[in-house]
């Protein structure tokens, strides 16, 4: 049945009925495994799907839009039930979501909405909201004063999105002229030693008159974090970050740095992993929830992201099992940990 | 004395396409200058290079003794450990590097952990005197001309411990007063009692040197003899395998009065504005053949490269091609105008070495294999077969890379290269360096056919006998001037080298 | 005597040339065997060949041009970020100025020709060489394209964009074509091989030129026959073999492409013969730059999107599918056929590897590897 | 009359080979000179000339290696996933196995070299063109660095890791270090000049080897001085400096490095003077793969912490680095002192722009723009 001519119209089931077995299949394809976080979301979401009986394939795009398009494609000529995405680029899949709505395989959006064609379903946490909540928690603590800007990639869109985000919360205190942006820059490739180079600068320029960084990731935030550190500045001078990396909450736990925006990666993990087999099964998503995308409203199953700054590391990480108690506060003297 | 030294038996060595060697014999007494002669590709090179271990033991089939003793080498440095040098006959010098640093590149001083310098350029100074060069040696290889660099390599051999010094074409690019130089130095190593393994298509130079003659043709040992009981006609016949009557075919030729090239007052500058040659008058008729003769360094291949646009730089003075006065800024104007340049350094200049045959005829006239603009495959092998069977070229077919042609025929295929393009001036410089007897012959049979038919010829030679055995009309240059001209019957040689040499005459 | 010795080294010269496109091909097959084992056929299924041609085309239409700046003896680094730039002013003019289709096509051609001309005119007018010049405008195109786009992902064509890189030509005229070229084919080795004969030159065993004819016949009307049973042949895959053919009549037709081989292989000889080397190198790049225009509306289309990253890297691709497909970085040397199969083993391998369900980092390892390993065999090939 | 012409000669040569790398040091300046007058002078702080040398370290590092695999006439493009590799394998070692920051330091050099020996193999004993091998190896090093580390950050390496990245030589060493080279290059020129005059050697005029002596001894002495005003020699820099005098030595004074410029400028001619070209091909690679393994714990030691991206796209400034300081990408020309003035000057771009604070999209571009227009300059001195 690779032939474009069978399209009947419940492909869902009739493929599971095809292929050997009762098995469903769900294509996952994921916009880079090279990193950390993207593969805490994998182990989830595999072990949920198959826990419900189904069989996941899953791709990685590595970063790249137009591989992680034909990987798609890739997937698609494998007898799909579902397919669930996270994609790179919001708006750079609409063809190849077309193709698979052309075969009646289901597709979800996960993490990141996709623009411009028919999907059955988006969970997610929202980027720009990831950006407004690290604002809002270094706004918080710190209404006024010296403000830094370190960008993730240039050349990626979610770094847009995050700043767009921030600058929500922090542009209305600009305006009154509380807060004064001493600066703006993207690490490029979000490269840890990037972001040390431009902290390096930036404290230079600015005489350490710096009181907050807006750093949109851990990864960028760790290494302003070592140029902040060579300075004495470290636990100094807030900093955010965002995807609750080991580092980035083990610096959290040391005082190094101010909070980190943490995803409940399992919720959402598993959430999609539930929605998917649905979907696969044939059957309807309902929401709350929905959100257009250009093309239509998409059933929106919205998970809230977590600001996690010290207090809450307990409740929040550790809890969740996302890191392990000793992980956490390898580097904090037994007397100091909670 | 009469003990070989060296002895190669039964070699044979073949490449993917050519056997190059076949059961050659090969041996050489000691203290001996032992020629070895034969024409372009009859495997002489190959055979040093067997010896001196660039092909490998197991890459060649045969056997050598060194003193008797059987030696295989696997590399070039176990050779050279076991007292063979060898000069090759492409020049084998880093262009970037020093003197110095050539003089000992693979050399003991040079393999020690920390560089001795101070020794090494006392050294160089040393084996800079001998070849009768007085430079520094922390100049740069490439900053010298191309006879300097000859003779450093044969410096560089002298470097080194040796037993057995193998040259291999070192005169190609010398002029008579260098000849004269390397002359006695062998002479001096003779004494000393350096073996010699000499190669050259100089016949001259070897019956003046050599105590015996090997020569090989197709690969194969024809005889060994000693000098004595050799001529030059001998030696010639046995390298061609049938009887050359007269080296140079010089044929009397109608010469029209029109003026193919007129240059007046030409004076032209090199890029940073140097004078490279000054007020130089000149003309070449229909049919005549100009050779212009001069010592190395005259100038005489930057006046024509300068003519015929190749040069960036300022030109002053009047340039008449066929009655009509040209601005050449490129070579491409030059070749519109019909105006042909046979470069010095094939290799360089005058060739594109991994393309084929065919290709590299027909580089310059590519319009004439073209229809509607579109290269015919057809009409181009045709033309290339047409052009290279009358250069009498021998290759196995015409889509082979000219890289892997021997040197005359290389050569031919510049020729051809040229002449396909029906030039009205042929400007020829050196075109014989590197080429054997019969090939020469043939290239001066090819000189006589395109005068007869009102092709204006320039033949540049550092060979003087060349020069006044072909032309028409001799011009001499010296130091970017032209100071002596003479008609073909004024001609001596030592009325050229006088001219050549600084002291002037001019009718 | 000579004569005969002459007939049998070229068919034996001619067997060796041949046997080193070969391999070639025979590392694909090889490839295609493997993969198509692992994942129990898939891998040679219809939908899954038509998935490799439509993506093999952004790289191979930029192997292409790429064949042509390597064999003029010089290198392009700068291609992706053209690639990203010319999509995404094409994505621009189109999505916010409401440009129509075909003038959007063309103005990211003009665009790309143009970014050549630039790079062009630095190596060839300036000397600067060509690593950097490109380095430079790898840093330049990409920064161009982050600011006019403001790093914002423009998406939503207008359909006909769309379709230049998601449609399929139908059954019957992609059949027509394909009967076409074997006639074509045939005609042309009839042809030719009178000609030959008129002249008195040398032929090749009519077994042989017949059979290759019959050869690639068979192939053509086979991957028609696959590519027709899923939807069709795909248009990237259309616009890669016409730029392909045209390409291949430029470097082996035409004066311009027989001087980029001379000016790749001995530029002071060229020069001598002359041969214009500045303009020639100009006109190289201008090409290069108008094919990575092309390859940028391809990804466009393909993505319906034109983002900020597109693009990145692609110089590696092109350059890999080049030399995989023997084209010497020392210049002079080098096929625009063999850079389109060296595209395609790329994207094989890709290919194969997500069918699979390798993971990413197996990814990164394989592909290494099997470029190391198919330039080695190559290597070995040519010296046997 | 001769020896006269040869004296001019030789006395002009110097003087242009002295403009060539003064040509450097004025872009340089003339750099430094414009970010100073846009940063209000804090370009030229105490403190940012620290930060600069700091940051400068890791690309002068790769660029020292860099010189010596160009000028062999090869390029090497898996430098950056080498630095990643062997950084992140430094970090596994010590925060998961727990091993000591000598022995951890001493095994990434290892890998480092071992991975070199690989690339150098394919390269010397197997023929694969360079670019390809290190293609493929970055790649393949990519993959097993996020094979390695499953994607994860590694981070919080012991103190005594983390100093060889941020900590500072003291004042009083840092003196007495500038004292003693002072001291050195003073007896050295003394020695050389006799010995060279023993020698009936050419002797340039006094004014210019005092002259030379007197400014390398008073940058030197400033430098110091501006660094110990702020916290004193950073210690990535004087790595730097030991690396760069090591292969400064290596390069000039032993047969190994001479032979590395035979081989990279005539090939044939080094292997017709008995150079054993593909074992000393091998070594270059190795001692690249070292040190892109010292620049891998610099990077960890600076950031305490191994990402998967680490080194990403290094191989790009680093070859930059060594074309901007005068290496010929054509192989057998090259400085390690123009290489380590390459990577200052690319440093240099890299801060004085962020610290302009200029928008990442004109990043890009004036970067791109200064590296054409560098190498530009240093042509047309060249020629002049
Ligand atoms: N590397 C090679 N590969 C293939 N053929 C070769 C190679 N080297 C030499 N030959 C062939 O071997 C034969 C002998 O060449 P060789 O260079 O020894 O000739 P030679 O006598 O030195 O000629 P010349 O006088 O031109 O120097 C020629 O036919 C040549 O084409
Ligand atoms: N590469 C070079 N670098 C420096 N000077 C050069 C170079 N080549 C030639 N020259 C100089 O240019 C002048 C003219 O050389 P040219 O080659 O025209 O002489 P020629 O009469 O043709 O001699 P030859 O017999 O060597 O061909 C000489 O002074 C020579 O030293
Ligand atoms: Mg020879
Ligand atoms: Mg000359």
């Amino acid at each position: 049945g690779q032939d474009a001519g069978d399209s009947s119209k419940d492909t869902g089931k009739a493929n599971s009925s095809d292929s050997a077995g009762d098995k469903l299949k769900i294509g996952l394809s994921v916009s880079d495994l090279t990193l950390e976080r993207w593969q805490h979301d994998r182990d989830f979401f595999v072990a949920k799907a198959e826990e419900m009986g189904a069989e996941v394939v899953v791709q990685s795009a590595n970063g790249d839009e137009a591989k992680q398009l034909s990987q798609i494609q890739n997937m698609l000529s494998q007898d799909l039930d579902a397919l669930v995405i996270i994609a790179i680029n919001s708006d750079s899949l609409s063809t190849v979501v077309e193709q698979a709505n052309a075969e009646d395989v289901p597709v979800l959006a996960y993490d990141r909405l996709i623009n411009g064609a028919d999907i059955s379903a988006y969970v997610s946490f929202d980027n720009v909201r990831v950006g407004e909540m690290q604002a809002e928690y270094l706004v918080n603590l710190k209404p006024d004063g010296n403000y830094f800007l370190m960008g993730g990639s240039p050349t990626d869109n979610n770094a847009k999105m995050f700043r767009e985000g921030q600058m929500n919360i922090i542009q209305p205190l600009v305006d009154k002229g509380d807060i004064t942006i001493v600066g703006d820059q993207w690490a490029k490739d979000w490269d840890a030693n990037e972001a040390l180079k431009i902290m390096e600068n930036a404290l230079t320029a600015n005489k350490n008159n710096i009181d907050v960084v807006v750093a949109s990731n851990d990864n960028t935030a760790g290494g302003a974090i070592q140029a902040l550190e060579a300075q004495g500045l470290a636990g100094k001078v807030l900093i955010s970050g965002q995807d609750a990396d080991l580092a980035g909450v083990q610096r959290i736990a040391d005082g190094l740095q101010t909070m980190t925006v943490y995803k409940p990666i399992k919720a959402i993990a598993e959430k999609s992993a539930e929605v998917a087999v649905q979907l696969a099964k044939g059957e309807e998503v309902t929401a709350t929830d929905s959100v257009n995308n250009g093309q239509m409203d998409v059933p929106f199953i919205k998970l809230d992201p977590i600001s996690v700054g010290k207090d809450e590391l307990m409740t929040t990480v550790i809890e969740d099992e996302f890191h392990s108690y000793d992980d956490v506060y390898k580097n904090v003297p037994e007397s100091d940990r909670p | 004395m009469t003990e070989y030294v060296l002895e190669m038996k039964g070699i044979t060595k073949e490449f993917p396409s050519v056997k190059a060697l076949d059961n050659v014999t090969f041996s050489v007494r000691k203290g001996e200058i032992h020629a070895l002669c034969g024409e372009n590709g009859a495997g002489k090179s190959t055979l040093m290079k067997v010896l001196s271990g660039v092909y490998p033991a197991g890459t060649y089939s045969g056997k050598i003794l060194i003193k008797g003793k059987e030696a295989s080498f696997k590399n070039i440095k176990e050779s050279q450990d076991a007292g063979v040098a060898i000069i090759y006959q492409e020049l084998a010098l880093v262009g970037e590097m020093t003197i110095a640093e050539n003089l000992f590149l693979g050399h003991d001083l040079m393999r020690s952990a920390v560089i001795n310098w101070n020794e090494i350029y006392k050294k160089s100074v040393v084996a800079l005197e001998k070849v009768g060069l007085d430079l520094d040696p922390q100049m740069k290889v490439s900053e010298l001309t191309v006879g300097k660099q000859q003779l450093l390599e044969i410096a560089k051999a002298l470097t080194k411990e040796t037993d057995i010094l193998i040259l291999d074409e070192p005169t190609a690019a010398l002029t008579e007063s260098d000849v004269a130089v390397l002359i006695k130095l062998l002479n001096e190593l003779r004494k000393q009692g350096v073996t010699c393994i000499y190669i050259s298509h100089k016949l001259g130079e070897v019956m003046e040197l050599a105590d015996s003659v090997t020569i090989l043709r197709d690969g194969q040992t024809i005889s060994t003899n000693s000098i004595e009981y050799l001529t030059e006609e001998m030696i010639i016949t046995k390298m061609v395998g049938r009887e050359l009557t007269e080296l140079f075919p010089y044929e009397v030729h109608e010469i029209s009065d029109d003026n193919v090239l007129l240059v007046e007052n030409y004076t032209s500058y090199n890029k940073s504005g140097k004078k490279v040659v000054s007020n130089i008058n000149f003309n070449v008729k229909k049919g005549e053949i100009v050779g212009f003769s001069g010592l190395m360094g005259a100038g005489r291949s930057e006046l024509f490269i300068s003519l015929f646009g190749g040069m960036p730089g300022k030109k002053e003075g009047a340039v008449k091609l066929n009655n009509k006065t040209v601005t050449i800024k490129s070579p491409a104007d030059a070749i519109k105008e019909g105006f042909a340049y046979v470069s010095e350094d094939r290799k360089r200049y005058g060739l594109v070495l991994g393309m084929d045959i065919a290709k590299n005829t027909t580089l310059i006239a590519l319009n004439k294999v073209m229809k509607l603009n579109v290269i015919s495959q057809a009409l181009e092998v045709r033309v290339a077969e047409e052009i290279t069977t009358k250069m009498k070229l021998k290759a196995p077919n015409l889509d082979i890379e000219v890289g892997k042609l021997s040197g005359g025929n290389q050569q031919k295929v510049v020729l051809s290269k040229w002449i396909m393009n029906n030039p009205k001036l042929l400007i020829l410089d050196e075109p014989t360096r590197g080429i054997d007897v019969g090939a020469k012959y043939e290239i001066y049979k090819i000189m006589n056919e395109l005068v007869q038919q009102g092709v204006g010829i320039v033949l540049i030679s550092s060979e003087l006998p060349e020069v006044l055995g072909m032309s028409d009309r001799i011009l001499v240059m010296c130091e970017g001037e032209i100071t002596g001209e003479f008609t073909r019957e004024e001609a001596t040689q030592e009325k050229v080298m006088m001219c050549a040499t600084g002291g002037k005459k001019r009718d | 005597m000579i004569n005969e010795q002459t007939i049998k080294k070229e068919s034996k010269l001619s067997f060796k040339f041949d046997l080193q496109s070969y391999t070639l091909i025979l590392a694909l097959i090889f490839i295609a065997i493997i993969f198509t084992f692992f994942t129990g056929g898939e891998f040679l299924s219809s939908r899954n060949i038509s998935n490799l041609f439509t993506q093999m085309s952004i790289i191979a239409v930029l192997a292409v041009g790429m064949t042509l700046v390597i064999v003029a003896g010089h290198i392009d680094l700068s291609v992706g970020s053209i690639v990203g730039v010319t999509g995404g002013i094409a994505a621009m003019l189109q999505v916010w100025q409401g440009w129509s289709t075909p003038v959007v096509v063309l103005a990211a051609i003009i665009i790309g020709g143009l970014i050549g001309l630039w790079q062009g005119w630095w190596v060839a007018y300036r000397a600067v060489p060509a690593f950097i010049v490109t380095l430079g405008g790898m840093l330049i195109f990409r920064g161009v394209l982050i600011g006019l786009s403001d790093g914002q992902t423009i998406s939503s064509l207008n359909p006909s964009f769309k379709q230049i890189g998601n449609s399929y030509l139908p059954f019957i005229p992609g059949y027509i074509i394909a009967a076409i070229a074997v006639i074509l084919m045939i005609t042309f080795t009839v042809n030719s091989r009178r000609k030959r004969k008129e002249m008195g030159l040398l032929l090749l065993p009519s077994v042989i030129d017949y059979g290759k004819v019959t050869v690639y016949s068979v192939v053509l009307v086979v991957i028609t026959y696959m590519l027709n049973r899923y939807l069709g042949i795909p248009i990237p895959f259309l616009i890669v073999v016409v730029i392909a053919l045209v390409f291949m009549f430029i470097t082996t037709k035409t004066a311009f492409g027989r001087r980029i081989y001379a000016i790749g292989g001995n530029p002071e000889a060229a020069a001598l013969s002359g041969i214009n080397i500045k303009r020639n190198t100009l006109y190289v790049f201008v090409s290069m730059g108008a094919l990575a225009g092309v390859a940028g509306v391809l990804l466009t289309a393909r993505l319906n999107a034109a983002t900020v990253s597109a693009g990145n890297s692609y110089e590696l691709d092109a350059i890999a599918a080049c030399v995989i497909g023997g084209t010497s970085l020392m210049g002079g040397k080098g096929k625009i056929f063999g850079a389109i199969i060296g595209a395609l083993i790329m994207a094989s391998i890709d290919n194969g590897m997500s069918m699979m369900n390798i993971g990413a980092y197996w990814q990164y390892i394989v592909k290494g590897l099997i470029l190391i390993l198919a330039v080695w065999v190559d290597i070995i090939s040519k010296n046997k």
